[in-house]
């Protein structure tokens, strides 16, 4: 197999990416529960990397993996932040609902 | 061969619809986990075995853990959808709509374009087979590239994960630095209170 | 070095200043007086020097770069001698933050005037209104007058920090004003970059309509601030014009030039015939001063060499008679203890020292031929004419005809007329007070008689 | 030399501006020798011309004296000299003494400035500064709030003359690119005639409002306010003959434009007339005086408008000497009688005051034109002129007014002098309503008795002698041309006059003629004796039977009030009350409002509700999408 070819055209990544990428979307719009929806959003991040990796074979340029590595780290990072959050705006209530926190109404 | 591209991207796609609808939320994160581990076979499948091993260990060895610890802590994640009335329920059949139209753009987008754009002439250098060293998508290549070029993104991460780490201990700990200070604020005014009050008798 | 100096020094002695106790009046207002004798004495000397320290070189260069092109080099002046005169004046309450909030707003009009580059000019063009702010915080009537000020001019602030960041943008340097090698910026965006200029020097100066803020801030600020606000901040929108707007943008401004002209011309009528029935003192000096700004404005708007050369000698002339007009009206009041037209009077006799000086003051601003006024009026309305507006040369002549009937109003309703018997004689003017107002009227003598040295050391971009 | 002759007074004025409290009395003296030393250096200096300093760029500063400035130089120094000299009497004891000599001397550089400049500018300059010293001068009372009001408005007016005259100097740099006159004057052919009239328009705007010309006029009655010795020096001799100088001073242009000169010619009657018609029916000394000052320098305006320019400088020559004359004598008068100056409380003052009476007599045998007297030779010269230089209707005017000159003259001289003294009769028996007078409650403090007689009695006496005398250098005929105008004709080379359809002697004896009608009847309703004997309830019915529209001197006050002055204070106060509360900062009121509102619509936005802020998200997310999908991506 020669270095620069893909086992599948680009194309099919592509698709594959927007269907997950958008499986995670309705998943935050749709859900309540916050930790599914920082679930959902993990889906995203994945489906963006994958697009990454994807071109970075692609074109041979492993710039692509870099970005997708920091994705990851801020993923990391961030689902940290975010569980805290859900943490403590949850501690004392005795469901999770984000419906409940809306302390951002202007 | 086209087998391997397509085993992980049914149990992809299938793991997220499941991860998305899962009652429960530890379902959820046990469909995540059977995403991810899809996506490091993906990962493979392009050389880029670093990234893969990346996957599994920070995603699936992290931050699933996390996941799974926060639902331990909270433990009313048991629930999920018998919450009582939806209070967005005008939202979701057009965001469904939407999201689904999104989709099909893309995927017609996709499908119709002769534009995704072709490997660029310049041709990696020392293309060669998966997994030796030196290699495109190997170890060496990325924390070469890592360390030299994308030194100062690196950095910022690191810096990164250092707030992400104050700002939890901030956030969730239970005796927060500002909280104690303003306990101990409190008891003061307290003590000083009752201080006035008895030389006042 | 020089520039940095004229910048710096009143910043900092500002600062330290509020190291002194409270009630150390004096030893403030010598500090205070000898700082800004200082800076007269750097302005003028330092006339040649610069000082550049590289700020930042992308997205665009930015230089931290000072020095006195023609014009500014006479604004600094001015700006000194009326810090001078407004720092000797002082006779408030709280004198030490006064002194310091005059010594900061001496360095930051300082730094807006000597900076060449339009970056620092933006940023020191909001710094020059804090000062303002906080003294009409502190001593004006009411709060919502120093918010006005502040909205108002903060707003064309961030304009014209939007535009010099559009510049710096198109053109990759902000590091353009007096300097020769920079030839002019041919882009569609360069119209909108210059309203945007344009936007906040109006508000600035006032022009009309942009002017409603002007009254109730001179009006509300106390004398010493509203001289060097009235005399020299108002010169920050009209320097902009000459040194950025003409200089940097010389085809796009003379495509708008008729609509500056027409604003120029408003604004003079506009304020003369308001200032006729104006009953508050310093509300008739405040309307003259929309109106005589209206004038320079049209002298710009004119393009004309000789126009412009006029308003230069009538930018300052107009700080040194607004700034001297201000202070002795503050000294009126403080003796008569009202500001209303109707219940002054008699001044003449019981003050004549006094009533010398605002008579020299009031005539140089009624354009009295003799006194500074008078050249920069006379060569810009040439000028003006020469250029073909034929119509605002006619009007600004209408205009000069009802200043002499204002300040004629304004002077004898001040001097003039029966004593008003039921106050206690107030001594004539002190030799402090007198301190203040001396550098001033010579200035205003020497550049009437002898206009030309203004002119005669050089000429910015032609 | 010139410049010497020019600083003199400045630095008299301002020595005396600086040190008055201490100088005292010295201040008198000080001002008057920097006058008569200014006086002698102009003599000294004869002729020439100094350049001075750049003044703005292109802006050549100079001075020059010709034959032109000299006169005008000569007269404001002598004459001025004397009514310095006349001013240590009438002023002594007065509470600003040397602030008065401050501004007299003050007044007579600014004088020297305006007709020794070469150049546009600096006339310019001087002309303000003389209406600012005028400007003092009126309202040296200032606790007067008459005298304040007259100062006020004779400044104003005499911006309005400025800025005609800036006008005036607009066109001319320009479009000459010169200040200097000389080039202005050299290169004037080159203008066009519509340029040119535009220029002498602007010019004569200046010289008018300078000049009391109708319809800028109605300052100069008012600045009688000010002390007699001022309206001596400055509104009669000097200031007011200002604007003759500055037609004189262009007679290169007028004479290119033959409608400035018809303009100028027909002003000048106009008001030679109209304002000795309002002479007759005045009964304030100082304001007949005015009145006849106005009427005369409208003859000297006719005169030098019509292109006689010698003749009508020739009257500029005789009339400052009578008509200081005049004042000064009148002004002895007041002083004695304490400041009372309407003639229906003098009379029978013959034997009281002799020095006055023959002062009076000399000035009013002199403006009336008697032969032999020096108003008759420049007079004469001025209404043969008009006829030579083709305009009949001037010639007409300028007889009939002689004749009313002479009427309303003689009736001062007669009210005054003749009969019974009249100063203990009750005014309202006389017909004197009090708003007509204006008794000044503050004119020199009792101790102004004190002074020296003969300070006041010698510039009156010295004056006699020009008075009756400097007609005679006018007197000369064809064949051996007059010393005066010897003197002027390199100046005014203008062009050879018609054929006149009547000779000389008969425009004489003309006017003569008329002028014994005028002085006829005035002798008849005033001297007679019946009418001496009845004086008191002849003067009575004569003030109530005054027609309303010369005691309003033809409503020119109202009319100019109402419009220009009121108009501009409605305009102001429309501005100020109206378009910048409700208009501008309405405006910006409103789109503060709007912001508002915009702000609590957009508000609802905020549910606080996560999930719709992410659909948000999602929305703006697939707008991008669709744009890059229509558009296409971008190429690099």
């Amino acid at each position: 197999m020669p270095a620069h070819l893909l086992p599948m055209p680009l194309a099919n990544y592509v698709s594959l990416s927007a269907v997950m990428f958008f499986i995670g979307v309705a998943g935050v719009i749709v859900r309540r529960n916050p930790l599914i929806m920082l679930m959902s959003i993990e889906l995203m991040f994945n489906a963006a990397n994958l697009l990454f990796v994807a071109y970075a074979r692609a074109w041979l340029n492993n710039a692509g993996h870099i970005f997708a590595f920091l994705v990851i780290t801020v993923a990391a990072a961030e689902a940290a932040i975010a569980l805290a959050i859900v943490v403590v705006a949850f501690r004392s209530s005795d469901r999770v609902d984000v419906d409940d926190v809306r302390t951002l109404h202007g | 061969m086209s087998a391997i591209f397509w085993v992980p991207a049914i149990v992809l796609v299938a793991s997220a619809v499941w991860t998305v609808t899962a009652s429960k939320p530890v379902y959820s994160v046990v469909a995540l986990l059977l995403n991810f581990v899809a996506l490091a076979v993906l990962f493979l499948t392009l050389s880029a075995e670093f990234l893969a091993m990346i996957q599994l260990i920070v995603y699936s060895g992290a931050i699933l853990v996390l996941f799974l610890f926060v639902i331990a802590l909270l433990s009313s994640g048991v629930a999920p959808l018998s919450l009582g009335p939806n209070r967005l329920p005008r939202i979701v059949a057009p965001a469904a709509i939407c999201v689904a139209v999104a989709l099909g753009l893309v995927l017609a987008g996709v499908a119709t374009s002769h534009g995704i754009p072709a490997p660029p002439r310049a041709a990696y250098a020392n293309a060669g087979s998966a997994g030796m060293p030196g290699v495109f998508g190997s170890v060496g290549d990325f924390g070469k590239a890592l360390f030299t070029t994308y030194l100062l993104p690196f950095e910022v991460t690191a810096l990164i994960l250092m707030v992400a780490v104050i700002g939890t201990i901030v956030l969730a700990g239970d005796e927060t630095p500002y909280v104690a200070s303003r306990r101990r604020a409190e008891q003061n005014r307290k003590a000083m209170r009752e201080a006035i009050a008895r030389e006042g008798d | 070095m020089i520039p940095l100096l004229i910048i710096l020094l009143p910043l900092v002695v500002g600062v330290l200043l509020y190291l002194l106790p409270r009630e150390d009046v004096a030893v403030s207002k010598i500090a205070g007086a000898v700082v800004a004798a200082a800076t007269v004495g750097l302005a003028i000397g330092g006339r040649t020097e610069e000082w550049t320290w590289h700020w930042f070189a992308h997205p665009f260069v930015a230089n931290f770069h000072f020095g006195a092109t023609f014009l500014s080099h006479w604004l600094v002046v001015l700006l000194t001698l009326c810090t001078f005169g407004a720092v000797v004046s002082t006779k408030v309450a709280r004198t030490r933050s006064m002194i310091a909030s005059l010594l900061f707003l001496e360095g930051t009009m300082a730094g807006l005037f000597l900076t060449r580059d339009l970056l620092v000019f933006a940023l020191f063009w909001d710094a020059m209104l804090l000062p303002v702010f906080f003294v009409l915080l502190s001593w004006g009537p009411h709060p919502s007058i120093a918010w006005r000020y502040f909205l108002y001019n903060f707003a064309g602030g961030l304009v014209l920090l939007l535009a010099v960041a559009a510049f710096g943008a198109l053109v990759g340097t902000t590091d353009v004003i007096g300097n020769p090698a920079y030839h002019g910026l041919t882009s569609g965006w360069a119209p909108w970059i210059l309203a945007g200029l344009a936007f906040a020097f109006l508000v600035k100066t006032p022009v009309w309509p942009f002017h409603t803020w002007m009254p109730a801030t001179y009006e509300g600020t106390p004398s010493p601030m509203v001289a060097v606000v009235s005399g020299v901040q108002s010169k920050a929108g009209l320097y902009g014009f000459i040194a950025i707007s003409l200089a940097l943008f010389p085809q796009y401004f003379a495509r708008e030039a008729p609509v500056f002209a027409v604003l120029g011309v408003v604004s003079l009528l506009y304020g003369a015939f308001i200032a006729l029935v104006q009953s508050d003192i310093k509300l008739v000096v405040a309307y003259s001063s929309l109106s005589h700004l209206g004038l320079v404005l049209l002298a710009i708007a004119s393009l004309n060499h000789l126009a412009i050369e006029g308003a230069v000698v009538y930018i300052v002339a107009h700080g040194l008679f607004s700034a001297l007009l201000f202070i002795v009206l503050g000294y009126v009041e403080e003796r008569e203890e009202t500001r209303s037209l109707g219940k002054l009077g008699g001044l003449g006799w019981k003050n004549p020292r006094l009533t010398g000086a605002f008579c020299v003051a009031a005539l140089a601003a009624l354009g009295l031929p003799g006194l500074a006024g008078f050249a920069g009026e006379l060569v810009i309305l040439i000028g003006v004419y020469e250029s073909g507006y034929v119509w605002a040369a006619i009007l600004a002549l209408v205009a000069i005809v009802t200043a002499s009937a204002y300040f004629l109003r304004l002077l004898q309703g001040a001097t003039q007329g029966p004593e008003v018997a039921d106050l206690p004689v107030r001594p004539d003017l002190t030799w402090i007070e007198g301190l203040a107002l001396a550098p001033l009227l010579f200035a205003l003598f020497y550049f009437g008689v002898y206009p030309h040295a203004l002119l005669a050391s050089g000429w910015l971009h032609p | 030399m010139i410049l010497v002759a020019l600083l003199l007074p400045l630095a008299g004025a301002a020595l005396c501006w600086a040190f008055g409290p201490r100088l005292r009395g010295a201040a008198g003296w000080l001002a008057t020798a920097a006058v008569g030393l200014s006086f002698i250096a102009i003599l000294v200096a004869g002729s020439g011309r100094e350049a001075l300093f750049t003044w703005m760029p292109g802006f050549d500063f100079g001075l020059s004296l010709d034959r032109l400035s000299l006169l005008w130089s000569v007269v404001i120094t002598g004459v001025g000299c004397l009514i310095h000299l006349y001013s240590i009497g009438y002023m002594h004891g007065d509470r600003g003494f040397a602030r008065f000599f401050a501004y007299m001397n003050f007044f007579i550089f600014a004088m020297l400035l305006l007709v020794l400049s070469d150049n546009w500018v600096g006339l310019l300059i001087g002309w303000g500064l003389v209406g600012l010293a005028s400007y003092f001068l009126i309202g040296y009372w200032f606790d007067r709030p008459s005298a304040v009001a007259a100062a006020r408005k004779a400044f104003v007016m005499n911006v309005v003359g400025d800025v005609g005259m800036m006008f005036a100097i607009f066109l001319l740099v320009a479009n000459l690119h010169t200040i200097r006159m000389s080039d202005a004057f050299a290169s004037a052919a080159s203008l066009s005639p519509a340029l040119l009239y535009a220029i002498c328009f602007g010019l004569f705007v200046g010289a008018a409002a300078k000049s009391a010309q109708v319809p800028l006029h109605t300052w100069l009655p008012d600045a009688m306010e000010g002390p007699t010795p001022v309206s001596a020096l400055i509104h009669a001799a000097t200031m007011v003959t200002a604007g003759v100088y500055l037609v004189a001073r262009c007679a290169p242009l007028w004479d290119q434009s033959a409608s400035a000169q018809m303009l100028v010619g027909t002003i000048g009657a106009l008001t030679a007339i109209s304002a000795a018609i309002l002479g007759a029916a005045q009964w304030d000394i100082k304001r007949i005086l005015a009145y006849s000052t106005m009427s005369q320098i409208g003859y000297m305006i006719m005169g030098v408008g019509v292109g006689a320019y010698a003749g009508g400088i020739a009257h500029f020559f005789t009339h400052a000497f009578f008509k200081a004359q005049l004042f000064l004598a009148s002004g002895i008068i007041i002083h004695a009688l304490g400041n009372e100056q309407d003639v229906r409380l003098m009379g029978g003052l013959r034997k009281r005051m002799p020095l006055a009476f023959w002062g009076i007599l000399t000035g009013v045998l002199a403006i009336s034109g008697i032969p032999g007297f020096s108003g008759f030779f420049s007079k004469d010269q001025i209404v043969a002129g008009a006829l030579a230089h083709g305009h009949p209707y001037m010639y007409a005017v300028g007889i009939v007014t002689a004749g009313i000159t002479a009427y309303y003259m003689f009736r001062l001289f007669f009210i005054t002098f003749l009969g019974e003294y009249r100063g203990n009769v009750d005014p309202a028996s006389v017909g004197i309503t009090r708003e007509t007078t204006n008794a000044a409650p503050h004119e020199p403090g009792d101790d102004a008795h004190h002074a020296p007689a003969w300070i006041m009695g010698l510039p009156v006496a010295l004056l006699i002698i020009p008075t009756v005398l400097a007609g005679w250098l006018l007197f000369g005929s064809d064949a051996s041309p007059s010393p005066w105008s010897r003197f002027f004709a390199p100046q005014f080379a203008g062009p050879a006059t018609a054929a006149v359809p009547i000779p000389d002697w008969l425009t004489t004896a003309i006017t003569f003629a008329v002028v014994l009608i005028g002085i006829g009847v005035a002798a008849l309703r005033y001297a007679t004796s019946a009418a001496r004997a009845d004086a008191v309830a002849r003067l009575r019915s004569e003030s109530l039977n005054m027609p309303k529209v010369l005691t309003h001197q033809y409503y020119m006050d109202a009319l100019i009030n109402f419009v220009f002055v009121r108009g501009a204070r409605l305009l102001g106060a429309v501005f100020g009350r109206i378009v910048d509360p409700f208009v501008i900062d309405g405006a910006v009121r409103e789109s503060a409002t709007s912001a508002q509102s915009l702000g609590t619509a957009v508000r609802a936005l905020q549910s606080g509700l996560l999930r719709a802020y992410a659909f948000v998200i999602a929305i703006g997310a697939g707008c991008f999408l669709v744009y890059y999908l229509v558009t296409g991506l971008p190429h690099r």
